[in-house]
């Protein structure tokens, strides 16, 4: 399975080089936006100095949720069933709160078939990095719409969609999401930096990612296409990502520069690029995405954060070492205690 | 007990000193001799308010003496409420008046000074017992299984097994710190209950869920994904009446077929069927055992009778085994192995060595997936690739056969033969003695406590020129699942009977639909 | 055709004037008569690039004639190699091998100046014939049926059943207007698509949906609302290679019994199983005049290789039967009954009455639950009013038996039968004839298409004393339904013949299968 | 099944008695919110003049669910599982798309199993009404939390909620939707007024009901017992339905008073009770309802309301008539269109 590391020139903090993050060699169309995702996604990870041990990654059933077979074959991975990724997910946690959780998922796996559990899992705030690879349409099925698709877009086969676009960002903000940003997967910088603040987060961080299809939803007309995303991407701030180590910047003017602190102190720099934005304000932020839909803008940055939303292990209370591994002694109760419920059913 | 005008003189005088006489207080028997206890019941009076009818009141007449002996001998009224109760359950209007009836003799006895001498050992023999739900006695024994993950959606007859792990677990597994040594989430739905069970399992966790019928079906695709990728879960199903919605507060035996088959494809899986709470106890154990070592969900039958109602049981006993967690491999064996292939078959059990997410070792991890695979856990449609590892999966359920809970066998030698599971049992027992009073009809009988069906259940049918199968649905699903695994010859010996009406088995209809086929 | 040296010279001097002779050319035969035509092949020639190994050179020269004739009777290539495909389908490296030979038989026959006379007549023979995939067909089928609710979610490979629908629709079902007579709708998974389709049953609708395993689990909980609450509904599974998600791509036969026994609970189906792509067409007409009849759901099994595949067909004839809508009372009917009750079993049939929302008629109107119910479909858990639901359900569906597809028998007479179904009938018949042919085996054979079983099935079974079941899934599937079905006399007559590995079944598989059995 | 109808003094505009359009007898707890929310139902219709005949109820399973046995009995009715109402409510409109259709569902059917097909029902905007008797837990299964509790909120066991409530209003104004109200069981003229709007509009018409669970969520520290709700609501607008045939009132000052039109011609009256709140504002409406949940407010009225979103059965462009009960001739082509397929295919 894992490739085995050869004298690499660059290797992270715990001296890995970035091979011993590759995982297989793709089967997705060459092209596929979700190529891009894959590895920005163990970029990160590698920079992060992160052991590709500690990560499990987690997905439903479409092209994108095949990627994890694509990066970091040194990390454990459940492909599940088509929508059911965060049930799987929240359990696996639950079971293992030590772990990096990632769920990679789709448009039609998050946003059609599993939205119920997309729903329940950002209530939860379950702690785990919540990738959705959005390219409008349902790839692995050739090409169908799925429920991200805009109003407008067509089909190749001239099939217009009517319906809304459900807005995975937008509910999840409605929801009480403690992290929401969207990118483009044609956008290196902002997409790794958005990944690195993602894995940092403590809580359910979700980044839609504008994936193209570049088989089946490329095409003029469509408004997941390369040309109309770059055409019409709207990025809220210039971000960087900072580690815990570095200095806090002494020369930033809070006019124009923020920056959110995360959960292992390190932070998300943002250059505003958008006068007003306030990505701590839950109803701004809904409103200016209500306005970015009617206005056929793809807004991509850090869209929303609140990294005080508790998160759900936390809120369970649970001991510090994994349930899965705690020793019988402490999950099987000694005998007088036995002894003294069957006392009590006397 | 002197009832009877014609034999009551003869009777009297046939017993021990010190014995306790229950009389009709008209026959004024008392006289007859000075060594004995007089407890003189008025059975016409009593009976007299309860019913008009003159045909009934005769029947009647002994169910109010069944009410005295119980208060005399120091039972609980509901208990025998609920003893009659079992015996009448189907007939709304004579269940009312024998209630009545007994509660008469029952109150009646309370004014009788002198209690029964053997009043005290009576209680020795229910001394030590305990009085428990199924769902309770579940719950129990899935704390002692070292359960650390609940995830579930409440659903009648199934939430209190639910409810009360979580008091337990709340109570005692907490620990100096008050942190939490377990998990409990309620979850939006069944779905998502058995997909965060799973996660859970994949992840290292003694994961467990508790549903009925409704949430079992909701299980189906989750269900296939556990089978196929080898991932130990625990699922209870306490079962009520269906189809669908069916009757949510009646019990069945109704999901048996369609659970040992649940999912699409190829599917089966391994079934636990408790009998008695004791067992509800036990298999809530032996369930999380047999997940980890098959690597698979089990699935654990209980009903509503069983796991809603009391019953007086013997103590549980502190589980002996160790926690089986079945074929792990850590840190430590990667190291020695230099690696794994995880559903490669090295030990010829057709089960294959896991790792846990997390194991600190650059080759534990594999790709779990519900697609094709090889032994490397790879992507493949490779014909023979594909249907080698379909027969290692079938090779390894049948490895369960003699590790399940095997059979319990009563009697021997008859050619008669009962086989019934989970809370039947009470019925079928009770039937035997009535076929055996009545008739002198002389029967063995199994209680089957799993699927897949130990040889000894095979045997049991060779060995018995007609074999009654006693459950509670329509379609005789265990006696389906017989027919699927018994070879031909032996499934002749069948005599499904099977019914439901929603409400527990009665021991009555048993005995009447055995008689009528034996022609006695 | 002339290729063995020994021979030759007789079998040429028996040939009628006129007749064609393909030969191989070393034999040099061409002279010996003038009444014939002379088709020379340098057998050896054209295998030599093929292998190299003497042993396989000539079974291969068998090949090259194969697609010299093949040429020389103007099949196409295509065709041919689908047929080679279909007979070596599971050794790739001996398919590739023929493959070669066939193609250069054929390419050699090309150069052949003078066509074959009866060529022509060939040609007759296919003409008519279409050529059409499963999924089309049944797509047609379903427009002809007047369907008018579809609702889909995607899935390989029933999508293109549902697409091809859809476009038929688009070009055929609007009025000039531009108004649709039917509505579709992508479901947000298959839990809503069958809910919708139960809805717009419910509501008077044709209504169906198309998916694959996964989606069947999926439809569960569902499915057993449709059985319980008596609601008309047409569901395709186009199976593929499970358990779980499995090989998406590949055919199997798996989802049989779970779909049969689809849902907790005692729920029962309907079972429809196409055998051709003519009878997907003709069967999604069947489908929806069965489900409206009897007011349940049918599911129609169809599988990968038959639904995606392209095969030759007689061309599909007009339904000659009405619509039959099934029991339906109007206002009119209401008026003059001055009332009904849904679940009642006014006609001796198991089947209701139902009315339509939307009807008319202060009368009209009942409360549909999946709940237990009584007659007029009040809430009910009174044991004898469920009971007698239950069993008025069971025999519900037993009326089908003779009314749904018939089993197609071929031969009789023979001690060895052969029963199959679907995509299978293809490889049995070639199997069949290998049998004959190569040992003088003679079968019957059996093809079975509706679940519940005809009574032709049963007496199928006694007609003969083996009877092997042929299916393409592991774990024997239909012949479970048999057993849980017939006698327990006939079913030690059944010997199950089930394998799946996600390739269509081919007949060298049965034929060896069977003579191994047989022991010839 | 149906009551045959007395001598009735009180008639509709269709000659009907209130009586035709009562159900079945209550089998749900005495003082149970459920049960007024039946009458306010029945009256609407029989206000409207609707046919009964006309009118199909739905619903999952729950007390709430069982409702539609306890009114209007001469309506059809189906009570299907749990949480999947809205694709059986789904199927059945368009199968007859001259129904009136109303769902009833509870919060535990609609925000916890069934909030995936809730969403995609108000995407689709299904022309239906569909009311959430919400009480904040599972009353039939004798009173776990469901998705809608709030924050805080207490069970009889001491049991406390901390998930976020998810507001199933904010989620369906988030989604696109076309109507959406809250009210309380207990507010007679408000919740009369907001259910003849929403029968009379054309759309997904949701209508939030908080309606308290008397036997297991109405005590102190319950934010759905009739107590908080009492004390915490706080209604937008004093409403009034007003008929097609009535005249526009002519004095009334567009400042305090606004009107939305509804597909019948009727209209509701909105009398302001709070400044400057508009219903048709969606970004509006959200940050109002963001504020209102923040505060421990019932905010009750028309929260939002576009008649202009069109209603799924237009979208798809079908015949006026019920789908269901077109004549063969109109849904079997005839057999010169199959000779013609079939040569297609030769
Ligand atoms: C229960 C179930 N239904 C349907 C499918 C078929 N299916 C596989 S992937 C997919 C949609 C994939 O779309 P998306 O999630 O957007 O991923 P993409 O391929 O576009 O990356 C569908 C419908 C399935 N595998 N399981
Ligand atoms: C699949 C399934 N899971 C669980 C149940 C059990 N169940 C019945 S009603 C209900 C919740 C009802 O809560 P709600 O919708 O809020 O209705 P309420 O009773 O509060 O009015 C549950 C969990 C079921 N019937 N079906
Ligand atoms: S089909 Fe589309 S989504 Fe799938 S791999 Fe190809 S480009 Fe990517
Ligand atoms: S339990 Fe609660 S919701 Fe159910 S009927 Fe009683 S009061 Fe109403
Ligand atoms: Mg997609
Ligand atoms: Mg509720």
């Amino acid at each position: 399975m894992a490739a085995t590391a050869p004298a690499a020139p660059k290797v992270n903090r715990l001296g890995l080089a970035v091979l011993e993050y590759k995982g297989g060699k793709t089967t997705l169309c060459a092209g596929c936006g979700h190529n891009a995702i894959s590895e920005r996604i163990l970029e990160a990870y590698f920079d992060l100095g992160i052991p590709p041990e500690r990560v499990a990654k987690l997905s439903g059933i479409g092209c994108s949720s095949k990627t994890p077979a694509y990066f970091m074959s040194r990390s454990h991975a459940f492909n599940g069933v088509h929508g059911r990724m965060p049930s799987l997910a929240t359990g696996a946690l639950l079971a293992n709160r030590t772990l990096h959780g990632i769920g990679v998922s789709g448009d039609g796996d998050t946003a059609s078939i599993g939205v119920g559990q997309f729903v329940h899992l950002v209530r939860r705030n379950v702690p785990m990095v919540y990738v959705v690879e959005n390219n409008g349409v349902y790839g692995l099925t050739k090409g169908q719409f799925s429920a991200t698709a805009d109003p407008g877009s067509t089909l190749k086969t001239g099939a217009v969609n009517e319906l809304p676009a459900l807005d995975a960002c937008a509910l999840a903000i409605q929801l009480g999401a403690s992290f929401v940003a969207r990118s483009f997967s044609g956008d290196k910088k902002q997409l790794s930096a958005l990944l690195k603040g993602a894995i940092a987060h403590r809580g359910t961080a979700l980044l839609d990612v504008i994936s193209p299809c570049v088989t089946f939803n490329d095409h003029e007309g469509s408004t997941k296409s390369f040309a109309y995303v770059k055409e019409h991407d709207e990025p809220l701030q210039e971000l960087s990502w900072v580690p815990a180590y570095e200095e806090i910047a002494v020369d930033y003017d809070p006019g124009t520069t923020a920056e959110v602190a995360l959960f292992d102190g390190s932070r998300l720099r943002l250059k505003k690029l958008e006068e007003g934005y306030d990505p701590t304000d839950r109803a701004g932020a809904l409103t200016r995405l209500l306005a970015a839909q009617a206005a056929g803008e793809v807004l991509t940055g850090l869209l929303f954060a609140d990294p005080k939303v508790p998160a759900f292990t936390d809120r369970l209370g649970l001991v510090e070492e994994p349930l899965a591994t705690l020793p019988p002694e402490r999950v099987r109760p000694p005998r007088a205690v036995l002894e003294a419920i069957v006392e009590s059913l006397r | 007990v002197a009832m009877n005008p014609e034999s009551a003189q003869e009777d009297v005088a046939a017993v021990p000193a010190g014995a306790a006489v229950v009389y009709d207080a008209p026959l004024a028997l008392s006289g007859a001799r000075a060594d004995l206890l007089w407890y003189p019941v008025p059975f016409d009076e009593l009976v007299a308010p309860v019913t008009g009818e003159a045909r009934l009141r005769k029947l009647l007449r002994n169910m109010v003496y069944v009410g005295t002996l119980a208060r005399l001998l120091d039972l609980e009224l509901p208990e025998v409420e609920r003893a009659v109760g079992r015996v009448f359950g189907k007939k709304a209007k004579a269940l009312e008046l024998n209630l009545a009836a007994a509660r008469a003799g029952y109150e009646h006895a309370r004014a009788f000074a002198r209690p029964l001498p053997f009043r005290a050992a009576r209680m020795d023999a229910t001394r030590g017992k305990i009085i428990v739900d199924g769902n309770a006695a579940a719950a129990i024994g899935s704390m002692f299984a070292g359960v650390t993950v609940l995830a579930w959606y409440p659903i009648t007859p199934s939430s209190s097994l639910a409810e009360a792990l979580i008091a337990q677990l709340k109570r005692l597994r907490h620990d100096p710190d008050g942190k939490a040594t377990y998990a409990v989430l309620q979850a939006e739905d069944e779905l998502a209950a058995i997909g965060m069970v799973l996660g859970a399992g994949w992840a290292g966790a003694r994961a467990m869920t508790a549903t009925s019928g409704p949430g079992i079906s909701l299980m189906s695709e989750l269900a296939g994904l556990g089978y196929y990728a080898e991932i130990p879960a625990v699922v209870w199903d306490v079962q009520r009446v269906g189809p669908s919605t069916g009757l949510p507060t009646r019990t069945a035996q109704g999901d048996v077929l369609s659970t040992a088959l649940l999912s699409h494809g190829d599917t089966k899986h391994l079934v636990l069927l408790p009998g008695s709470v004791e067992e509800c106890f036990s298999m809530a154990v032996e369930a999380f055992d047999l997940a980890e070592r098959f690597q698979t969900p089990v699935f654990v039958l209980s009903d509503l009778d069983l796991g809603m109602n009391t019953w007086m049981a013997e103590p549980f006993t502190y589980p002996e085994r160790p926690i089986d967690r079945g074929k792990v491999l850590g840190r430590a064996e990667l190291e020695r192995l230099g690696g794994f292939a995880r559903y490669a078959d090295v030990d010829g059990d057709g089960i294959g060595w896991r790792t846990l997410p997390g194991t600190d070792h650059p080759r534990a991890a594999y790709f779990t997936r519900g697609t094709g695979h090889d032994e490397a856990s790879g992507y493949s449609e490779k014909p023979d690739v594909y249907e080698k590892n379909l027969q290692r999966l079938a090779r390894k359920l049948d490895g369960a056969r003699e590790v399940a809970p095997a059979p319990v066998a009563d009697g021997a030698g008859a050619a008669v033969g009962l086989l019934a599971y989970g809370s039947s049992d009470f019925a079928v027992r009770e039937s035997r003695a009535q076929l055996q009073a009545e008739r002198g009809l002389a029967t063995d009988y199994l209680r089957v406590r799993a699927v897949p069906f130990a040889r000894a259940v095979r045997e049991f049918v060779a060995a018995h020129e007609r074999v009654y199968v006693v459950e509670q649905n329509r379609d005789a699903q265990l006696a389906g699942l017989l027919k699927l695994d018994l070879e031909p010859a032996l499934i002749g010996r069948l005599r499904p009977l099977a019914r439901t009406d929603g409400l527990p088995l009665d021991a009555r209809t048993v005995t009447d639909a055995i008689l009528a086929q034996e022609g006695r």
